[in-house]
């Protein structure tokens, strides 16, 4: 064995030949906590009109808790030219960008994309990483934060609350995702997550080591810090704004802050990856979630920020208190205060996330 | 006071072991019945018995490893009936030997004295193991060492603790019969050279005959009999002690006093027995004889010549048979040679075998079977035993008739 | 059942093979072809590979693929980076053993000895729960063990916890979990070699004045140790090896050199940092391994 | 005077009686701290949870046991994990007792090699066997699911196998088979009618702990099963987002089935002597 | 040619088995060494020897579980030292019998049939169990009877086959010594009502005497007497044999032609013995009495009476001493009561202990150790060995003194 060789694609873009007119299947990996959900009927209303729409059967898994570990799971067959079984899956902007780069996604085709075409907001049209939205949907944006018990614990207003606060030794859970966790820290400590330096970040770390060592943090965590909150086991947690206000529902006393220094922006996209045998169905999808009314169903439930255009309007059919929640309709002045992490180069994301590695120790 | 009266009663008998009415249960089975039993200081004492009959049971009381349900265990002037094993001066050799596998032999040896925190042991265990003819073997694992030699380890393991009472609990078992009773002579000399009390259980009847000064003979957790072996072998008290001890012919009969003998009526035949050998109270009886102590004569009107060494002179109404012998006659079934004797079955008119043992001194040929005989003895080897109850006890199952085994 | 239970010790006895006849060698290969091949190619080979990615450029990526650079300064960087995950690793799995040998001697030795006719179902007993998913089972200790869960309720009822005091996320939760996990390999094969260990001998020992205590001591210890080997090695290579406790039931401050392996594997895909820090595991674990067998004087067994 | 007397002795008799039973006590309670896992598992299994998010035990319902399959993909992936267990368990079973067949029976060079490549797996750490199994499909080019997870199931149960074979039959008396042979038994009715149903105990052990071993594993499965989901994976992916009380539905039936089944043979075991 | 020759050789003995030149060697050890036998048709022949000489790998090859190193084995006219076992009309008694613990009594006893492809076995078992007693036992397992009850199953398995030879290793070696001696007479019966060929191999020379009809006793892998039991007891020829078979006084002699008998200078006494007991054809020789040959006569002057049944009448120098008799004097050093007879040993002025049996035939009381006696047997009973060589052998390692064992 004299290595492994590079892992691009060969062609970016390659794709699967397309099952879809044949095939009224498709299988959609999403996060927990990221789709409509009836408790009541134990279905995804939004998802059966699709099925009940296009006669298409949806396999949807919540296998998604954190970006890395859902590309590792997959990674291995990706590079080697294989399916992974999964039509659609929702990934961050850093992780779509890294999986464009390696030519490991399928090109949509537009033809398909009415509704996107037509409702996408500006702000998202062009992302550097795929300038012409060419392999990926926005599906939600959200916002990094702090979620607490405030049943369990006094205020918390800060990540100096959250790094420092006796009270909350043992009992406060870090995401896992660099970008969230160093982007908060950076905030915290009066630096640019969008643009900051190797001292920058390395104090930074320093300071996060400083709390690991402490045992002020219980575990870093993908989406899995949900759980641990509403048990109980954590009183406070970095965590996505739209879980949290889901998670009021089960217990009043969870509550989402921005932190005093600032929050952390982010979107999701919808991908199809490689190997993917239904793409057209996939496109189908993607095309039923840019019709407004749904789009305005979905944030009703998620309530994470929503790409579409005039879901807004939709919204206000359904609850007008949630069309002013700054956390789903953020307005521009709500926007300011927040922070975007800077693109890195392949070698940067490499150092950063050693050095992150080694704080969490896994 | 009743403990003061006990303390006399054992300050009678210095360093004897007593037993005294013991009974040991399992659930409902009792293994040990109410036994009482003394065994003289320096003694070598054998307990003989079938298997289950409760002499192993017996031996772990003893040595403290089993409670006894009831009663008492004496050691001299001390109740040792709920000492723990390891606080009484009682060693035990195991049957299978107990060696510890992982020790070589040096600290199977030295093991009791250095629970006993004993120091300076290499002399004790050197001199130990010279003793049992080991000398040089201490470094070797249990393993490593044959049949025979395992048990001399067992044994010096036991005596170097110098105990009071030494327990065997069938040591020679396992061996085969050459190496058995190469070993029976090792332990007697020792015994001898040692002088401790020797409690040796077995249920071969030879090794408690040549090793014992006093044998008891157990059956059902309880003493059938006990004495010397030549007692035991020559006046069985019981049917069961005659079978189980040694061959034995047994002949019903009805009895009747004579004098000094007993009037003995054997299916028609008239024979005496002394009254002193008679333990009978009845008219019905067995009468026993051992197969040694019968002769066998050619029948009158036969050519064959007597056979065996037992040529005598004397009057009698067949020839060759002494006046006042108890004589039947019979035919020989089974002539069988073992070298330095040769078994005979003779088959008497109310078909009852009797077997005949003739040492092979002399240099006449064997009788051949289908000869017509007499078998006669001198009445003063039989001895008789009531009939009451239960039969013949004591012979192996499978030949459960009355009378021969070979 | 029995069987199950001499399922780690046994392979010592051996037993004399019959005299080979012609023909027989290469019926022993033909036997033996098809599973040491498996054993081969899909353990060995691997082994091989994981060498060499433990040598290949640190620096490799999947886009830039990764060159084989002898680069053994990657060890290097493992241990001083890890120093203190193998170092728990092996202090967790050393504690995990001890206790889980605390706890399964007395649990093998009753049954054994005492259990009589329950012997079968006490085997039972610990065999089943291998059926029940050990993840399942080890998210329950999850809850046995939760901040406001019953035990910590009753601990900090009696004092023996402070208030604010809790089990889980801290090393006493994920020592719990290791012993809990593997607590069955080490009662299994000690119960084995304690079956087999005659009772007379230690009568014997009672008989020449040892006290209980030193019967014990003296005599069953030393017999049962063949199955206390094979325990504590089931035990304990396992539990170093472990990650899982570890990410369920403590925090960063308690992972193993496991959870970087792990990790490092499936998540951040740093391949030559999981490959020599795997082989580092195994060539520790294996250096242990040989001194305490020699220690204990077993050789039979590596 | 009876009174101070009568306290010291209970409590001696109390002490005595924990003296002679002090290890059938702590075995015991060792044995609860192995089944509570258990126990709160069985309690679970009848619990409606208060949310998809909670643990805790809110009201009693049949609801998990009636519709175990309500879960998500749980029954799916059981009905995997089954396949790959049953395969492992029949093709480790097979291997592992011919490789301990010829271990036992016959004499041939390198022993001590095969030794090694036995006891070796058993030496070596999940995460090292899983991850170097990782290495050796993603360098082949091998597509990653339940076959590969079979290969890697039946990589180190085999060990497993071989031991516990030979134990048995290295414990079974090869007069045994030369008696066959010298009653007109030849090499193949005598291994069919003695030597296989004399070690027919031992493989059978071989196979309960090959199919436990298979069907339990999570840490080497989850390096080398791809986008195949067994049942311990899915109860590693719900426990991020929230364990469905089915999980301990089939924990705990997984379990009572090994109890029936063990107690059954057993029992017919103890039965069979009378034909 | 060569096989023609011994086909005719073979068709001399029908049925007879033969072993010709047999040998087997393990690595450097020679387990048989070249070994002739023949064993014949329905004969009752019996291999004794040491542990390890070789009888277990005789009797293996014989069964085909081993190969001769090299060697034929021929049954009647059929060489079968290359047949498969399974193809041979023989079958095996096995040492702790190696029943299948997995089938039943009646399953055990089938299993040679059924492996022969015979249908209706039912009745064939019952009467086979019947044979040996254990009819109704059909449906119990193995681990189900006692020791003697298992020994009889092989038996039976092994019977039903009727085959040409039946061999036995040690079949009753794993039993005490009461089932042992009946569970001889049980098999010697069903070898007569059988009549097949059986190949008993035993280390228990009382078994071998009782039981066979010829008996051959092994050392080293090599057969060193054979002949009948009488005649391997009464003229061993080897001092390996003579200690081997039975207890043996052996004494240093110089020998000298003397007509018909050989004269004997023993330690300056004269003795006689008939030339044809002679095999020795030197001068330095060992002569060889038997214990029971022995007679104890008080010394003269002493008080004591004559011991044992020997009272004879004769003229000769002591009192009691046969005219013509072999004569010692001796002091009494040890007297043991077995029952059946009584053992003295005797040293005679050179130190040697002599071993003395006297059958407790009378009523006359034991020789009390210390006692002076004459000990004097008819020359007849003697026997005289070279002493080439190599010494006395076969006696028991630990007493291979020469001279007594008791
Ligand atoms: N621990 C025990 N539990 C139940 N019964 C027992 C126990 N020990 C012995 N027995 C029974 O007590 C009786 C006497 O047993 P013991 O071992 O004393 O016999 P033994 O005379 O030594 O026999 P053997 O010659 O076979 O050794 C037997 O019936 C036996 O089954
Ligand atoms: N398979 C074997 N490999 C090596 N040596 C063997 C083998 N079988 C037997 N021997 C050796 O051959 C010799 C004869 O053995 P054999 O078993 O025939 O003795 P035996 O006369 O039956 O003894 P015993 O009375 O103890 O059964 C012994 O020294 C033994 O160690
Ligand atoms: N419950 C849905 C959470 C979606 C989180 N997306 C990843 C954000 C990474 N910064
Ligand atoms: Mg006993
Ligand atoms: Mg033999």
């Amino acid at each position: 064995a004299c290595g492994t060789p590079a892992r691009q694609g060969a062609q970016p873009g390659a794709a699967a030949e397309d099952l879809s007119d044949t095939e009224k299947l498709l299988n959609f990996s999403n996060w927990p906590l990221y789709i409509d959900y009836d408790d009541a009927e134990e279905g995804r209303p939004s998802l059966e009109a699709f099925e009940d729409a296009t006669g298409i059967t949806v396999t949807y898994t919540e296998e998604i808790n954190d970006n890395a570990e859902f590309f590792g799971k997959v990674q291995n067959q990706l590079s080697n030219g294989q399916a992974t079984g999964r039509d659609v899956v929702i990934l961050t902007d850093w992780m779509a960008a890294r999986l464009v780069g390696l030519g490991w996604l399928q090109e949509l085709d537009k033809a398909n994309l009415p509704n996107v075409e037509a409702n996408l907001l500006d702000n998202l049209r062009s992302p550097s990483w795929d300038t012409d939205r060419s392999y990926s949907v926005p599906w939600q944006s959200g916002m990094t934060g702090i979620a607490y018990n405030a049943a369990a614990i006094g205020e918390i207003r800060s990540m100096e609350d959250l790094l420092t606060k006796p009270e909350l030794k043992g009992r406060v859970t870090f995401l896992s995702e660099m970008q969230d966790a160093m982007g908060l820290i950076l905030l915290n400590m009066g630096k640019n997550p969008g643009d900051f330096t190797d001292a920058d970040f390395e104090a930074a770390i320093d300071r996060l080591q400083g709390a690991v060592d402490a045992g002020q943090i219980r575990s870093f965590t993908g989406n899995d810090y949900a759980q641990d909150l509403v048990q109980g086991n954590i009183v406070a947690a970095m965590a996505w704004s739209g879980d949290v206000i889901q998670l009021q529902f089960e217990n009043p006393d969870i509550k989402f802050i921005a932190p005093e220094e600032g929050l952390m922006l982010w979107s999701d996209n919808m991908l199809v990856p490689t190997g993917a045998a239904h793409k057209k169905n996939a496109e189908a999808l993607m095309n039923h979630y840019y019709d407004p009314a749904i789009a305005a169903q979905v944030a009703a439930w998620v309530n994470y920020i929503s790409p579409v255009a005039g879901a807004r309007e939709e919204m206000e059919k359904i609850d007008p208190a949630l069309a002013e929640n700054p956390l789903i309709f953020p307005d521009e002045d709500f926007l300011a205060q927040t922070n975007l992490f800077k693109g890195m180069t392949e070698e940067e994301e490499r150092k950063y996330n050693e050095l992150f590695q080694q704080v969490i120790g896994a | 006071m009743a403990r003061q009266s006990r303390q006399e009663r054992a300050g009678r008998l210095e360093g004897d072991l007593q037993i005294r009415d013991v009974t040991k249960t399992f659930g409902a089975h009792t293994a040990v019945d109410d036994l009482t039993v003394t065994i003289p200081e320096g003694s070598f004492f054998a307990l003989l018995g079938p298997s289950g009959c409760g002499k192993t049971t017996t031996l772990r009381m003893v040595a403290g490893l089993e409670e006894p349900t009831a009663g008492e265990i004496w050691l001299g002037r001390q109740d040792v009936t709920r000492l723990k094993p390891y606080r009484r001066p009682i060693n035990t050799v195991f049957q299978n030997y107990a060696l510890f596998p992982h020790l070589d032999i040096f600290e199977n040896v030295a093991f009791g004295l250095r629970r006993r925190g004993i120091k300076n042991v290499r002399a004790q265990v050197e001199d130990m193991l010279g003793l049992v003819e080991l000398a040089g073997y201490g470094d070797r694992r249990p393993s490593e060492l044959s049949g025979g030699q395992q048990q001399r380890v067992a044994l010096a393991r036991a005596l170097i603790n110098q105990p009071k009472v030494l327990l065997l609990d069938e040591p020679l078992g396992a061996l085969d019969l050459k190496l058995r009773r190469q070993m029976q002579i090792e332990l007697k000399r020792i015994q001898t050279e040692v002088g401790l009390t020797f409690l040796h259980v077995t249920h071969d009847q030879e090794e408690a005959m040549t090793m014992a000064d006093t044998i008891a003979v157990m059956n059902n957790g309880r003493i059938e009999q006990m004495g010397s072996p030549a007692e035991l072998y020559d006046r069985p008290a019981t049917t069961f002690v005659a079978n189980f001890l040694g061959q034995c012919n047994l002949l019903r009969a009805t009895a009747a006093p004579a004098g000094d003998d007993v009037a003995l009526t054997v299916e028609g035949r008239r024979w005496a027995v002394p009254a002193a050998r008679s333990s009978a109270a009845g008219t019905d009886v067995w009468v026993g004889v051992r197969p040694e102590k019968l002769r066998l004569t050619a029948a009158a009107g036969t050519a064959a010549p007597a056979a065996g060494g037992a040529g005598t002179t004397g009057s009698a109404v067949e020839p060759g048979v002494p006046a006042g012998a108890n004589a039947v006659e019979g035919v020989v079934t089974d002539t069988s040679y073992v070298g330095v004797s040769t078994q005979y079955l003779v088959r008497v008119p109310w078909g009852q075998e009797l077997v005949v043992f003739e040492q092979n001194a002399g240099v006449e040929g064997p009788v051949e079977p289908g000869t017509d005989v007499v078998v006669h003895f001198d009445g003063g080897h039989g001895f008789v035993l009531d009939a009451g109850g239960d039969g013949v006890r004591g012979a192996a199952p499978a030949e459960a008739t009355v009378g021969a085994m070979t | 059942m029995s069987a199950l239970a001499g399922l780690t010790l046994e392979a010592q006895q051996g037993g004399a093979p019959a005299p080979a006849r012609k023909g027989r060698r290469r019926t022993a290969y033909l036997l033996l072809l098809p599973g040491a091949l498996w054993l081969l190619l899909f353990f060995v080979v691997p082994l091989i590979q994981l060498a060499a990615t433990s040598l290949y450029d640190p620096s490799g990526s999947l886009s830039t693929g990764y060159q084989m650079t002898f680069a053994f300064e990657n060890y290097v960087n493992a241990v001083t980076a890890y120093a203190p995950h193998l170092l728990r690793s092996f202090l967790y799995a050393g504690i995990a053993t001890v206790l889980a040998f605390l706890l399964g001697y007395p649990l093998a030795y009753a049954m054994a000895f005492r259990a009589g006719r329950w012997k079968n179902l006490m085997l039972l007993l610990v065999v089943a729960p291998f059926f029940t998913s050990f993840l399942v089972r080890t998210l329950a200790w999850k809850s046995i063990l939760a901040d406001n869960g019953p035990v910590v309720g009753i601990l900090q009822a009696v004092g023996l916890l402070a208030p604010d005091g809790r089990l889980l996320a801290t090393s006493v939760a994920v020592v719990t979990g290791l012993t809990y996990n593997f607590l069955p390999f080490m009662v299994l094969p000690i119960y084995a070699s304690l079956e087999k260990l005659d009772p007379k001998l230690v009568e014997a020992a009672g008989d020449l004045y040892a006290s209980p205590a030193t019967a014990f001591r003296k005599i069953t210890l030393p017999l049962s140790m063949t199955g206390v080997v094979a325990g504590t090695l089931m035990t304990f290579i396992p539990a170093a090896g472990d990650y899982v406790n570890a990410q369920l039931l403590g925090t960063p401050n308690q992972y193993m050199i496991g959870n970087v392996i792990n990790s490092s594997f499936l998540v951040t895909l740093n391949f030559p940092l999981a490959a020599s820090l795997s082989f580092v595991l195994m060539a520790i674990i294996l250096l242990l391994v040989l001194l305490y067998v020699r220690r204990v004087g077993t050789k039979e067994l590596v | 005077m009876a009174t101070p007397r009568t306290a010291p002795r209970t409590s001696y008799r109390a002490r005595r009686w924990l003296g002679r039973n002090l290890v059938s006590v702590v075995a015991a309670l060792v044995l609860a701290y192995m089944l509570l896992p258990n126990v709160v598992v069985a309690m679970l299994s009848f619990n409606k949870p208060a949310s998809r998010l909670s643990y805790d035990f809110n009201e009693f319902t049949w609801d998990n046991w009636l519709n175990p399959c309500a879960a998500g993909d749980m029954c799916a992936a059981l009905g995997t994990s089954f396949r790959i267990s049953l395969v492992v368990t029949v093709v480790a079973t097979l291997l592992g007792t011919l490789m301990a067949f010829a271990m036992v029976r016959h004499r041939y060079r390198g022993q001590s090699a095969t030794n090694v490549l036995i006891y070796l797996p058993m030496a070596t750490p999940e995460v090292v066997m899983g991850s170097s199994l990782l290495t050796l499909f993603v360098a082949a080019g091998t597509q990653l699911g339940a076959v590969t997870v079979a290969i890697a199931h039946i990589m180190f149960c085999l060990s497993f196998v071989v031991v516990t074979v030979k134990a048995r039959l290295a414990g079974l008396d090869p007069r045994l088979e030369q008696a066959a042979m010298d009653l007109y038994a030849n090499e193949w009715e005598t291994f069919r009618r003695i030597t296989l149903p004399l070690v027919a105990p031992g493989i059978a052990a071989a196979a309960m702990l090959s199919f436990a071993l298979s069907f339990d594993d999570f840490v080497i499965t989850n390096f080398n099963s791809g986008t195949t989901v067994t049942f311990p994976m899915f109860v590693w992916g719900s426990a991020q987002r929230g364990v469905p009380p089915q999980v301990n539905v089939v924990g705990t039936a997984m379990f009572v089935i090994a109890v029936a089944v063990l107690v059954l043979s057993q029992l017919r075991g103890r039965r069979a002597p009378r034909r």
